[in-house]
């Protein structure tokens, strides 16, 4: 096992490695630069840029450096926790970034929480009552909510909760508590009004990883060791549970990993159409004003944030799994 | 005494075990999908609706009465009209018509309503000639499927209401479909090509090639799409055309969509090399290229079809949403993603619900799209018990 | 008590798919004797393995029974008919596994792969008996220990994909004769084996029948098997039976046309330069496909013929 | 059939083919000749490595270096190495070697038609004409026996029987010599199979066709193979005449399979053997070359030595070797000396005594007299020494006249003389617990012969005491109950090859017969390599066996080593005879 959660650490490592040189070309790639831009601004309100005003600018944001060594000092910096500096902000990207990312956090995992409280429920249903009334509609539901792109979804639920119930479901803290310290009550508001945002970004997934069980577990129900166990007199609903549905899991734990980034895209927009406090909207003002270490600190640490999860569902499988973990 | 009797396990798990030799002896493989394929009514169904709309979007100025830029500015942001047949006061018309809107500000709330004016009828006219058009920038024409006039030539139809700039909303969804539907066509053919590409090297070459492309998907999949694809079409210089943009956004949405079907080709050629029936190809002497084409494509490509089927919802839904962030296509060309741009939030829905007509159209497209991929996939492998 | 326990009348399963619908067994009768080996030989498609899923009661849908009965007596119990058992009724779950028990054909893949072998032996006995796990687990303990698995304290502990598939099979025999069952079904066990552990295995079965003086039913297309290991034989064909006998009998001086012919098509018969039968040379014009029911030729046989 | 030069009616030459999948050995130094119109089968359980060979044998798997495959193709009608072609080279070889393959469903692409896969072949090899190939076909699903309206049917149309006809078709279609069935009719049932094996029976006869046939059911095998390989491990273990083994099998893995195999007469009770039959004797020390003239010591423990790469060396409980003569190739035979020091002899190798200091010439040898050096000694109970001569013999290219050697003995007083003769090739030497009888192993008769000691100590004339029926003896011990232990060389020559060819034979893993006093056979202990050489007693009570293996004798092979065997007789000890006089 030991060796196993070595292996996957050194995989994660390796791969971040390869994410951020993707981001920073990302980042890099649109024409111009932030000095550029400022440039454009202030020639724009008619200011004129002293030569050794653009020099300070681009040795400020190593522009005058190869683009390797940019990315080698971001990189530095970054793993140091020096996530630079914002120019539209003009903030240090730490004070920007971490409260929004918190709450990206904190919906994502309620969304994967929502996925499989509903998901594991139904998935066995279905597969259990294959081609009853009851699969069928399920089945419809879920082809719904897959084929919803998910801000629709919640415009939809904004709008109908306005309709009906005229709330303004928007922001995670109904209006009394915006600007109070946190407490109990004010705790309690952010998860009643945590659910929505959670439904909504949970639903495709729901769906995916509803269809992902369904199908594992109709394999599985006829595999020979499960007419073994009923032959040794295991009764049925044990017999569902213990055996088919316990090694259906296993790819579906997987999926949570192939989840995770959806969700995360998902909440991204989700959070602007919501205005939640995330990172969805800032992100989007960063990459429009090509404010690269905003922008490209939000998408490593989007990125670290998919990593970890996948490789906490990978030690999970390996953990249910005895084969995987004797490999 | 024939072996088929002895060997044929009544029991068997095959379906195919079950039939009277005779009946499906003489069926091509082909032909075996389809008998399948025909089981899936919901699939054939969902073929059907992508066949109409595919085709509906590809005659727009035939089908969509008005041009996207077309503005009736007595008729801002108004709801959808409804045809009739009677008029209020029972007189039946064997021609369908609309009613005329009039214009009331509201003095309260100083919002724009609308109600149906009697006074105003107007009959809807089939193959008639409205505003001019150029069928795929090729032909002119002035042929719609059907318009609203009178005898005068007054006269205007909005089916799905208007927008707040007086545009006709079922014609800017038609011509969304179109842009909406080819990128998720044009993103499948890109994704195809690479993921093909990709996935046959890797599992035809293995070895280091295989490493490479392997850590290559895994780095794709674990990246959050959709903040990527925002960054890079934010990356679109503002200065392109939206025909350059329309492209670029098509790139982008594939490039990233590729590696599921790679994953599977690379397997499905792994599996293969080894299957008897390859190996006894190599050893009668066919040459790689034979042995590729002739004996393993057609084994796979099935499977990859399907998977790609599967995988056109992701681009639509991608173009969808990047659009309507604002970052994606970019107007005066009309999206479906585009035309909801304009939803962004609660209040302006609450004024005119009908501008997220265009949403349901992405819904129908894209479970159209899940539902026949389901069915091709159960086509394409008979043992295959899971999907919808 | 009659000599029988398990007395099989008239049995008829039929398949039904979308496909059309296929008669898996047509009115099958035959006798097991208690104490005893009872082989039911034939090639696939005769509808062995179907008979012993209807003993069983694990016939699957599109599988269904549609005539005939199964009487079943058990020593300490009053006879009844499986067939006519309810799905629901306690008594199935008191077959499955407590009066009768299954090895079956594939050892790799009839254990689940996430659970120790042990938990999965004492389940057997948690699903028919009062006891603490603990004592479950000791009785799976000396269970596996009789059935030849060397080291069992720590083998007890270890998931079925680090035995090898010998050793799997044994697990599952441990795991079909832990509660006693009067009625041991074995349905072509050793098939997936090489015959070295083939040889151990059958040794294994006939041991602890000597042992325990249950009642098997052994299912195999293999006549050596049979011959090594069977008391009496059903001769099944296309869901038919069409002889029975001792296996001396029908060895050694078979009546039935297809059985003659299934015997000279075997080369470990026939010596080796003589050309193998087929059974289509061997039955020539006799009629075998005609469900001629069964006729008493005397001394306990049984043929189907006109 | 027309023959052509080189051709010498063999149609296959494997020579010391091995296969390694990424570490694990598949298949190890297989070797062995086909003759054409043979049928040779190959039998083993999962795992054997039979498969592999097969598809070796047509590079359906690229062999590891070192091993060859030679074909005589008709083509060109000489020898084609097919272990070294480039495979673009040995498409033209295709059309004579052909595969039927185990799986009838997999072995057919379902998305062709019959008549699409029967032909694929003629196209491969460039057939333009259509209807020439429709002709062709249509005489291939005569000749296999399928109706003409399969043409245009897939395979999921027919049974498995039926598919394996259509591969059948598909291998035939352009008139190989050589086809390899691999586990042809094992997935059939049994009538089913007896139809697809008279067919093949027919078509072998009809087209000369050469077969090797790859099966578990030996049954089968008996039945329509002339010869057999059997397999375990990826090592042959036996190999010969089909009736022969199975009849009379050799090697305990043979003894093993037959043994398993369910008879169909119910009167006829199986007896499987056990399988502690395979346990191997464990290694001590491996990695040398030729090791022989095993003694053991009771100072130094076992003592050794290695003819190929030189040196004898001390072995002790801990498995720690220490060198006691360095760079001395060639020794073979080794034992204590009465007045103390240690005897060593060999081939070109005189008779000589090492004690601590001196070394003194006990025995020359006398090339001019056909001696060339001597092979296994041993000492009787007054210390006298017996030692072999190997004469001269072509084995020894030293250009001498062949002549058999003598057997001498070394009295007390240092004088020496020949007291029988004749012996083709000497080794193991020993004598029965009570003294009175000496037995000796001549390799090249494969005898061992037994000479009575009158009251005189003088030897008797020999009688044989014991044939081998395969392998051949090389040195012997002799237990406390008069049992012979007798290393047995299982290097077979490959039939058709020059008898000097080292590389033309095909080695077994080696073994060690126990001889029971009355020359019945008792058991055998084998062990993992090929050249079991010599053996001795020794350990705590003399009761360990101790083997010594060589290599095959090819230079840079380090397969010898030393064996240990902890021999079932209660109260095992060394004969007086072997027991040496300690070192003063």
């Amino acid at each position: 096992m030991l060796r196993y959660v070595i292996k996957r650490l050194g995989g994660m490592v390796l791969t971040l490695a390869f994410i951020s040189v993707i981001v920073f070309v990302v980042i890099q790639l649109p024409p111009g630069d932030i000095v550029t831009s400022t440039l454009e601004r202030m020639e724009a309100s008619g200011m004129q840029a002293s030569d050794e005003y653009v020099q300070n600018l681009r040795a400020r944001y190593n522009l005058d450096k190869p683009p390797y060594l940019q990315y080698l000092s971001w990189i530095y910096n970054f793993v140091q926790g020096d996530l630079g500096y914002s120019y539209i902000f003009s903030k240090p990207v730490n004070e920007l970034v971490w409260e929004r990312l918190g709450y990206t956090l904190l919906i994502t995992v309620s969304a994967v929480l929502f996925t499989w409280i509903v998901a594991v429920p139904f998935g066995i249903y279905s597969a259990v009552r294959q081609y009853s009334i009851g699969d069928y509609s399920i089945t419809v539901v879920a082809l719904i909510g897959l084929a919803t792109p998910n801000f629709l979804l919640a415009l939809l639920v904004m709008f109908f909760a306005w309709e009906w119930f005229g709330v303004s479901i928007g922001g995670l803290y109904s209006v009394e508590f915006r600007d109070q310290a946190m407490s109990l009550p004010k705790l309690l508001d952010l998860l009643t009004r945590l659910t929505i945002p959670a439904s909504v970004v949970g639903m495709g997934g729901t769906a995916v990883t509803m269809r992902i069980l369904r199908a594992n577990l109709l394999d599985e129900l006829n595999k020979p060791y499960v007419v073994t166990a009923r032959a040794k007199g295991v009764r049925p609903v044990k017999l569902i549970f213990k055996y088919p549905l316990r090694i259906a899991i296993n790819p579906f734990i997987s999926t949570l990993g192939l989840l995770l980034p959806t969700l995360i895209s998902g909440e991204a927009i989700v959070s602007m159409v919501l205005n939640l406090p995330t990172t969805g909207r800032m992100l989007l003002q960063a990459l429009l004003a090509q404010d690269m270490y905003l922008a490209g600190s939000f998408l490593m640490l989007l990125a670290i944030l998919t990593v970890v999860g996948m490789l906490i569902s990978d030690l999970v499988l390996a953990w249910s799994d005895p084969r995987i973990r004797y490999e | 005494m024939s072996e088929a009797v002895l060997e044929r396990p009544p029991d068997s798990q095959d379906p195919i075990a079950q039939v009277a030799p005779e009946e499906l002896d003489l069926l091509t493989p082909k032909q075996l999908a389809w008998r399948r394929f025909k089981r899936h009514r919901l699939a054939l169904v969902s073929g059907g609706v992508l066949i109409f709309m595919y085709f509906v979007a590809g005659f727009a100025e035939f089908f969509a009465p008005y041009a996207t830029t077309y503005r009736n500015v007595t008729a801002i942001n108004a709801p959808p009209m409804d045809v009739r047949f009677f008029e209020h006061d029972g007189t039946f018309h064997f021609r369908p018509f609309v009613y005329g809107y009039d214009l009331h500000i509201n003095e309260e709330t100083w919002a724009r309503e609308y109600s149906e004016n009697p006074e105003k009828l107007y009959p809807l006219r089939f193959f008639a000639r409205g505003d001019p058009y150029e069928l795929w920038n090729l032909f002119d024409g002035n042929l719609h499927l059907f318009i609203a006039e009178d005898e005068t030539g007054a006269g205007y139809i909005h089916f799905l209401g208007t927008d707040q700039l007086g545009r006709d909303v079922l014609s800017r969804v038609i011509y969304g479909g179109r842009i909406s539907l080819s990128i998720g066509m044009l993103g499948i053919g890109l994704t195809l090509i690479l993921g093909v590409f990709f996935g046959g090297f890797a599992g035809y070459l293995g070895g280091w090639v295989d490493r490479i492309v392997q850590r290559m998907i895994e780095v794709l999949q674990s990246l959050p799409t959709l903040p990527l694809w925002m960054a890079l079409t934010a990356a679109l210089p503002a200065h392109w055309s939206s025909l350059r943009i329309y492209f670029g956004v098509t790139i982008i949405l594939s490039l990233f969509g590729w590696t599921a079907l790679a994953r599977q080709v690379r397997g499905r050629f792994l599996a293969l090399r080894n299957e008897d029936f390859v190996i006894a190809a190599r050893l009668i002497g066919s040459g790689q290229n034979r042995i590729i084409f002739k004996h393993m494509m057609p084994s796979f490509m099935s499977h990859t079809i399907t998977t790609a089927t599967l995988a056109v919802p992701g681009v639509i839904l991608g173009e969808t949403a990047l659009s309507f962030l604002g970052i994606g296509i970019r107007p005066p060309i009309v999206s479906w993603g585009v035309l909801m741009e304009q939803a962004q939030n609660y209040q302006v829905i609450s004024m005119t619900p009908w501008i997220l007509y265009p949403g349901l159209f992405v819904v129908i497209a894209v479970m159209a799209f899940n539902v026949l991929g389901d069915g091709l996939r159960d086509a394409a492998d008979p043992y295959n018990t899971g999907g919808l | 008590m009659t000599d029988n326990i398990l007395e099989i009348r008239n049995l008829g399963v039929r398949f039904r798919t979308d496909t059309g619908i296929t008669n898996a067994l047509n009115d099958v009768n035959f006798d097991v004797p208690r104490g005893k080996v009872t082989a039911i030989v034939g090639e696939s498609g005769s509808g062995k393995s179907v008979t012993a899923n209807c003993i069983m009661r694990l016939l699957q849908p599109p599988g269904e029974i549609v005539s005939g009965s199964i009487m079943f007596e058990p020593s300490e119990r009053e006879a009844f008919d499986v067939v006519q058992v309810a799905d629901r009724d306690p008594r199935i779950y008191e077959l499955h596994g407590g009066l009768i028990s299954m090895v079956f054909q594939e050892p790799m893949t009839a254990l689940s792969p996430v659970y120790r072998v042990g938990n999965q032996v004492a389940e057997a006995i948690l699903c028919h008996r009062q006891v603490s796990k603990e004592a479950a687990l000791a009785e799976a303990h000396d269970m596996l220990q009789r059935v030849g698995i060397p080291d069992v304290d720590t083998r007890i502990n270890m998931y079925p994909f680090e035995f090898s598939g010998g050793m799997r099979q044994r697990v599952v025999i441990a795991m079909a004769l832990v509660c006693h069952p009067e009625v041991l079904i074995c349905d072509e066990p050793t098939t997936a084996l090489d015959v070295t552990i083939q040889a151990e295995i059958l040794t294994l079965i006939k041991d602890l029948q000597a042992e325990l003086h249950n009642s098997i039913i052994f299912i195999t297309h293999d006549i050596g098997i049979v011959a090594q290991i069977a008391d009496y034989v059903v001769v099944m064909y296309q869901g038919r039976v069409l002889e029975i006998g001792t296996v001396r009998q029908v060895l050694k001086d078979p009546l039935h046309p297809y059985t003659k012919g299934l015997l000279a098509a075997i080369p470990g018969i026939v010596p080796k330069n003589q050309r193998l039968a087929t059974i289509a040379t061997s039955v020539g014009d006799a009629d075998i496909t005609t469900p001629y029911p069964l006729k008493d030729v005397g001394d306990g046989r049984m043929v189907s013929q006109p | 059939m027309n023959t052509k030069a080189g051709d010498d009616g063999r149609i296959l030459k494997v020579r010391h083919l091995s296969k390694t999948f990424d570490g694990h050995v598949a298949l190890q130094d297989v070797s062995f000749d086909l003759a054409r119109a043979d049928t040779l089968g190959v039998v083993g359980e999962s795992g054997s490595g039979k498969t592999t060979l097969a598809r070796c044998i047509l590079r359906a798997i690229d062999p590891d270096l070192g091993g060859s495959v030679e074909f005589m193709s008709e083509e060109t009608g000489d020898w084609v190495t097919l272990s070294t072609l480039k495979h673009r080279e040995l498409v033209p070889l295709r059309k004579e070697m052909q595969m039927v393959f185990q799986d009838p469903y997999s072995s057919l692409n379902p998305r062709m038609t019959v008549r699409q896969i029967i032909e694929e072949p003629l196209i491969v090899h460039g057939e333009r004409d259509r209807d020439e190939r429709l002709e062709r076909v249509r005489e291939m699903l005569d000749l296999v026996q399928l109706s003409q309206d399969s043409l245009t049917r897939y395979p999921h149309a027919f049974s498995g029987g039926q598919r394996q006809r259509i591969g059948i078709a598909r291998a035939l279609i352009l008139r190989p010599n050589l086809v390899v069935c691999d586990e042809t009719v094992s997935a059939l049932d049994v009538s089913v199979q007896a139809q697809i094996i008279n067919l093949l029976e027919d078509l072998q006869k009809t087209l000369h066709l050469t077969y090797i046939f790859v099966a578990h059911d030996l049954a089968v095998v008996r039945h329509i193979c002339n010869n057999v390989l059997v397999m375990h491990n990826g090592v042959v273990v036996e190999r010969g005449d089909v009736d022969d083994v199975f009849d009379k099998p050799q090697r305990n893995y043979t003894k093993l399979l037959l043994s398993a195999i369910p008879s169909p007469d119910p009167d006829i009770r199986m007896q499987p053997a056990e399988r502690s039959i395979l346990d191997h004797a464990e290694p001590v020390v491996e990695g040398y070359g030729l090791v022989e003239g095993p003694v053991w010591h009771d100072d130094y423990g076992l003592l050794f030595s290695d003819v190929l790469y030189g040196g004898v060396y001390a072995v002790d409980n801990a498995r720690q070797v220490t060198p006691v003569f360095e760079h001395r190739r060639g020794i073979g035979g080794m034992v204590d000396h009465v007045d103390g020091g240690l005897v060593v002899s060999g081939k070109n190798v005189s008779l000589k005594r090492f004690g601590e200091t001196e070394s003194v010439l006990l025995l020359d040898r006398d090339p001019d007299n056909g001696n060339v050096g001597y092979n296994d000694i041993t000492t009787d109970v007054h210390g006298r020494i017996y030692a072999g001569s190997l004469g001269s013999s072509p084995v020894f290219d030293d250009g001498l006249e062949p002549r058999a050697g003598d057997l001498y003995v070394i009295d007390l007083d240092g004088s020496s003389r020949i007291v029988a003769e004749d012996i083709q090739l000497t080794n193991g030497l020993g004598f029965s617990p009570d003294g009175k009888a000496l037995y000796h192993a001549d390799s090249r008769r494969r005898q061992i012969y037994r000479y009575e000691i009158d009251k005189a100590g003088e030897l008797k004339p020999r009688e044989v005491f014991f044939e081998f029926d395969s392998g051949s003896p090389d040195g012997l011990a002799i237990a406390e109950d008069g049992s012979l232990w007798v290393a047995n060389v299982m290097r077979e020559r490959v039939n058709g090859d020059s008898p000097h060819d080292e590389t033309a034979s095909q080695f077994l893993p080696g073994r060690v017969l126990v001889i029971n006093p009355n020359g019945s056979e008792r058991t055998a202990i084998e062990i993992p390599v090929p050249m079991c050489t010599s053996v001795c007693f020794g350990g705590a009570g003399l009761r360990t066996l101790y083997i010594v293996s060589g290599s095959n004798g090819v230079d840079g092979d380090r397969r010898g080593g030393v064996y240990r065997y902890e021999a079932p007789i209660s109260g095992l000890k060394l004969t007086p005879a072997a027991v040496q006089p300690r070192l003063n």
